[in-house]
């Protein structure tokens, strides 16, 4: 279906000098605040480190950055954007949840993606090796392991170029070798002047910034 | 519109897959029509008189028993969520899955008139027309479907509302779809008003079925 | 040979080998042996010549049925034996049961045209064989659906098994059902005094019918073998090129 | 005399069951006959391309 | 025995929470009445004649759109794996998601008969006699259609290929259900015969469903 | 519906040397055969942490041993197990999926398996305050986050006494506070004369044998 890789040599991310700027948020789910005044901002390539403790609002936050929830009060913006648009279209959102459908092979869920989220990118087939799993590109993905699933997540980072990643604990499920893996991966992105935020537990092997929000449970 | 077409490949292809392939539409129609006799008795004038009804009471079963998912499997496995921060326009990614819906479920349906038709003892003309009046009202199903499926997804104890709303909004059209097909193979004279009474149906559900869906998964997410 | 060599997919194949190329000249004899009886049969005082469709349509209606009793069979062998050929068995049978009902219906319809007047009737035995052609298109669909054939097999068996309690109850339901709402408009010349002249092309077209089932049957399930050999060799090629 | 004087009114009724019958068969026999090709040569190439059975697998290697 | 209970209860409460799937049964059910009138036009002698047949046929059908998530949601969910391992014979449990099913799902079908009925313009004589063999005769239309659900697990399959497979099974239970509301309006005498096959087919239901079930389902898990 | 904790003096798990022992399984999925001729034994009181790189089969043996997965060869028992019931049914599984229904309170879920699973228990409300939970008792299960989720069925072990613990990457999505509590619980259960296998990536925070499991991907 995409048959070749589409590598542009202009690169949106290096040509803009981003960053991203979230000011007094407030979210409010099923009634409850769950946090308030909550503020950050971050410059191209440099990763955010959301952590706190569980139910804390880590996952709440990502989603609001990706437009996936509206912030009670408050605003983010993704400055220096080129067309004005809003951060969820510039941004890759990583859930707890897969975005695969079972009943379709490994290569065709990529493929979809690609398809699908357009703009720059690149080949699926190299971002299936890039996390290798090139040798099972034609299992059906309801086979895969926790781990391969979420290595398959992940190459839909590298096939499709965004300047801004939302990662909500990334690496769990991941073996040591993915790991080291997805820490390239990321240290690649902010080289060419990405930015990351990341929800998580554990550390994700580059190098930080930390949002810790207060908040209980 | 890449995006689009490769929304619209992708459902169509996870619909045959786990829906069992392409023919099991039409097979879920022979069965459903096979069924009647069993009810009815098999009394052929009562069974042809019944006919159109029979063949719009599958095409609605037929969309009812896919079209719940429509949204929620998407919501489940994470998919909904890029979706909705895609860049694709969300109104379009929603008529989008519903034309993948409406190709899975109801194109079937109507290729599979001919032959059920036989089993019904319709004459050629009125097969025709009857297949006519499916394909000009089963997108409205969709449609008003596709509202429903929506809504699901925005109120997790949704599945209430879906159905409350979604088949008072489908009885329109299966009243219209078969009255029009009733005129058909009464005679041609009967047939233009609810025909196009059903077609305008089917348009004002391709555009009132995508804002509403969109906008209830704008504001529903979470 | 016992049973026991059989079991074994690799002797099954070179078995059937040697079997199968007999196997095929005998029904292709028996058939033209049936054809030449039929076409010689006179015609029926009532029916005309069409009692010729007989030769084709009975042996065709009565393997529908013996098909799914061997797939029955072939049923419980998963089940309860696990046995590996009874999976091959079953899977390569429903295709070959599907087209004798197929065929059964088509010439009764034909028959029926100059007979009643009609193609179709919502009549018990008409209604119960569409039923029977419905539920091996479904089970054919399972088949397609899953890739993986053992997990197909056993969800394929416990169909088929529910499938065989069902039909006889459904056969039997609609007699019921018929001849509560309107006697049966059916003319059937009956199984009891069939005419010599029509019932020896009828008994060779039968066991002509019945051979030719069991060099398919036999046929289709070497595919399958041959078609889970490649399935498996796919896997472990993707299997070694992984470690 | 032709086939139609032969059979009576209803030649085509006869005929086209015979036809159908006729059909099918064939195209049941060319299907497996075919499908027996096609596994066949991929058998073939698989074995070329070094993929070899474990022997003593026994029964469990067809399922 | 309070393993079983506490399952009932659950899947009755997620049932009515959710508000799902009984309640597209109803409204569904509705729908095929309310449309037949248009379907046969203004011929009240025809409509009342054939009331027991529609009222079954929306039953028949309706239960099949609200079945298919039985096992399903639990499997998606994980419930499913820890059902399997419980200390509960499978079976049992099985029968407990069925029995649960029935109650949320049939039972109100039942209710809304006599609703129904009047639509149908049936006398209430006649409406009892056809709620008694619903009664009697939807728990076969559950326990049949369990299979499938069942099979959906094992098969990774939904939608259409699963109703394909189950409404041939669940024939006999309409033919009957269909004679014994007929022969109660006739008349007194011939419902006990048809009634009790009913009666019959619920109990082989209640055997043959929850034993393939756990079957499909205990070769099926991975 | 189930009002009491059931507190027998006899305890099971004392009672009786568990061994839990496999035999030269086989795994065979989708026609792919994942591991072979694993063996592994496990007294009382052990942990086992089964490692191994994504796709190796961690959770394919963790499924065997709670019988829902067939071994295509070898066997796997329970010894000493007092009524010769199979390991599932001595066992407690805890997978990727929480078994957990959106449209119940936490309460009405933990009380649902209480009363499902069966046999020596300990009072609902105890297990979820023992897992931080009890303040959020009444809420749908459903606005639960990640580690919410995690920790709720991680009070069906503490409710529903098992001696056997199977755990698919137990302390993912839990904070740091929820590894601690959990390694506190598994400690526990091991102290109690339970088994554990554990299938992870990360350090559990107890003393375990390691199995680890070849395989790639
Ligand atoms: C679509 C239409 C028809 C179907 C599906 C059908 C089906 C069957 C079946 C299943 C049988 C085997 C029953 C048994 O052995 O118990 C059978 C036998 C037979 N059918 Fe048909 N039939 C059809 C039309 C006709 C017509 C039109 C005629 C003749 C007027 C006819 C004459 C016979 C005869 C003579 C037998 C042999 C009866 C016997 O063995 O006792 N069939 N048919
Ligand atoms: N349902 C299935 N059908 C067929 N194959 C499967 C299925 N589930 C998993 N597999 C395959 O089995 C192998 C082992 O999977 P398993 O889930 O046991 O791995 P794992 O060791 O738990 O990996 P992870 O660390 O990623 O969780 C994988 O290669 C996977 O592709
Ligand atoms: N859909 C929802 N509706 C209502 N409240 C919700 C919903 N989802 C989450 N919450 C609540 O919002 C709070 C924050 O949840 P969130 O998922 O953002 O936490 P988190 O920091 O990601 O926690 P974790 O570390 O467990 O992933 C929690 O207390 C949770 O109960
Ligand atoms: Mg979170
Ligand atoms: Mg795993």
């Amino acid at each position: 279906m995409q048959p070749a890789a589409i590598t542009e040599s202009r690169n949106v991310m290096e040509s803009a000098a981003f960053r991203l700027v979230g000011r007094a948020l407030t979210c409010i789910r099923g009634g409850r605040e769950i946090f308030a005044d909550l503020g950050f901002s971050l410059s191209a390539g440099e990763a955010l480190a959301v952590t706190g403790r569980n139910g804390a609002g880590k996952t709440s936050l990502l989603r609001l950055i990706g437009g996936l929830l509206k912030p009670a009060a408050g605003t983010i913006v993704l400055e220096g954007s080129p067309d004005e648009s809003p951060p969820a279209e510039q941004a890759h959102y990583l859930g707890h949840r897969d975005a695969l459908k079972p009943a379709l092979s490994v290569a065709e869920n990529l493929r979809f993606w690609h398809a699908f989220l357009g703009g720059e990118r690149d080949s699926p087939p190299a971002a299936l090796a890039a996390v290798g799993l090139d040798h099972i590109a034609h299992l059906p993905a309801g086979y895969l392991s926790a781990g391969q699933k979420r290595r398959l997540s992940m190459a839909r980072l590298v096939a499709v170029r965004r300047p801004l990643w939302l990662l909500d604990e990334p690496t769990s499920a991941l073996d040591t070798a993915g790991q080291a893996l997805f820490a390239t991966l990321m240290t690649d992105h902010l080289a060419k002047g990405g930015l990351i935020v990341a929800a998580t537990h554990a550390p994700l092997g580059i190098a930080t910034r930390e949002l810790r929000i207060g908040g209980a449970a | 519109m890449t995006a689009l077409a490769a929304l619209i490949r992708r459902d169509l292809r996870v619909a045959l897959r786990v829906g069992g392939g392409a023919l099991i539409g039409v097979l879920f129609f022979l069965t459903v029509v096979v069924l009647m006799p069993f009810a009815l008795g098999p009394d052929l004038a009562l069974l042809k008189r019944l006919g159109p009804a029979i063949l719009w009471l599958g095409a609605l079963l037929a969309s009812l028993l896919t079209l719940d998912r429509l949204f929620t499997a998407d919501h489940d496995d994470g998919s909904l969520d890029l979706i909705v921060m895609s860049r694709a326009p969300l109104e379009l990614a929603c008529a989008a899955k519903a034309v993948a819906h409406w190709l899975a479920a109801g194109v079937p349906l109507i290729v599979a008139t001919p032959v059920l038709g036989l089993l019904l003892n319709l004459d050629g003309q009125a097969t025709l027309a009857v297949a006519l009046t499916l394909l000009a009202g089963t997108p409205a199903l969709t449609f008003t479907g596709m509202i429903g499926a929506a809504l699901a997804v925005t109120l997790h104890r949704g599945g209430l509302l879906l159905a409350v709303l979604v088949l008072p909004l489908s009885i329109p059209v299966l009243i219209f779809g078969v009255a029009a097909s009733n005129a058909a193979i009464a005679g041609p004279d009967g047939f233009g008003a609810p025909f196009s009474i059903l077609c305008a149906l089917s348009l004002a559900g391709l555009v009132i079925g995508p804002v509403a869906a969109a906008a209830s998964l704008r504001h529903g997410l979470d | 040979m016992t049973l026991l060599d059989l079991a074994n997919p690799t002797r099954f194949l070179s078995l059937t080998a040697k079997v199968l190329p007999w196997l095929a000249a005998a029904t292709a004899i028996l058939l033209a042996v049936g054809l030449y009886q039929s076409a010689m049969a006179p015609d029926d005082y009532q029916q005309g010549a069409t009692v010729k469709i007989m030769f084709i349509h009975v042996p065709n209606a009565w393997l529908a049925m013996f098909v799914w009793g061997v797939m029955s069979l072939s049923a419980l062998g998963t089940l309860v034996w696990r046995h590996p050929l009874a999976d091959v068995s079953a899977k390569a049978a429903a295709p070959i049961g599907a087209a004798f009902t197929f065929l059964a219906l088509v010439t009764g319809s034909l028959w029926g045209r100059p007979m009643w007047g009609t193609y179709w009737e919502w009549d018990a035995r008409l209604t119960s064989v569409l039923i029977l052609f419905l539920m091996y298109l479904g089970l054919m669909a399972l088949w397609r659906a899953v890739e993986d054939p053992t997990r197909a097999a056993r969800a394929a068996a416990v169909l088929t098994l529910v499938g065989a309690v069902n039909l006889p109850i459904i056969k039997f339901s609609v007699d019921w059902w018929n001849t509560l709402h309107q006697p049966a408009s059916v003319m059937r010349m009956g199984g009891s005094t069939l005419d010599k002249a029509f019932l020896i092309p009828l008994l060779t077209m039968a066991v002509a019918f019945s051979l030719l089932f069991v060099t398919l049957h036999m046929a289709a399930m070497r595919n399958e073998i041959l078609r889970r050999r490649v399935r498996s060799l796919q896997m472990m090629q993707a299997g070694q090129q992984a470690a | 005399m032709t086939l139609a004087t032969m059979l009576g009114p209803y030649a085509s009724f006869i005929v086209a069951s015979y036809a159908i019958v006729g059909a099918i068969v064939v195209a049941l026999i060319a299907w497996i006959a075919l499908d027996y090709r096609t596994q066949k040569a991929r058998l073939r190439e698989l074995e070329a391309g070094g993929a070899r059975r474990r022997s003593g697998r026994g029964v469990t290697d067809i399922a």
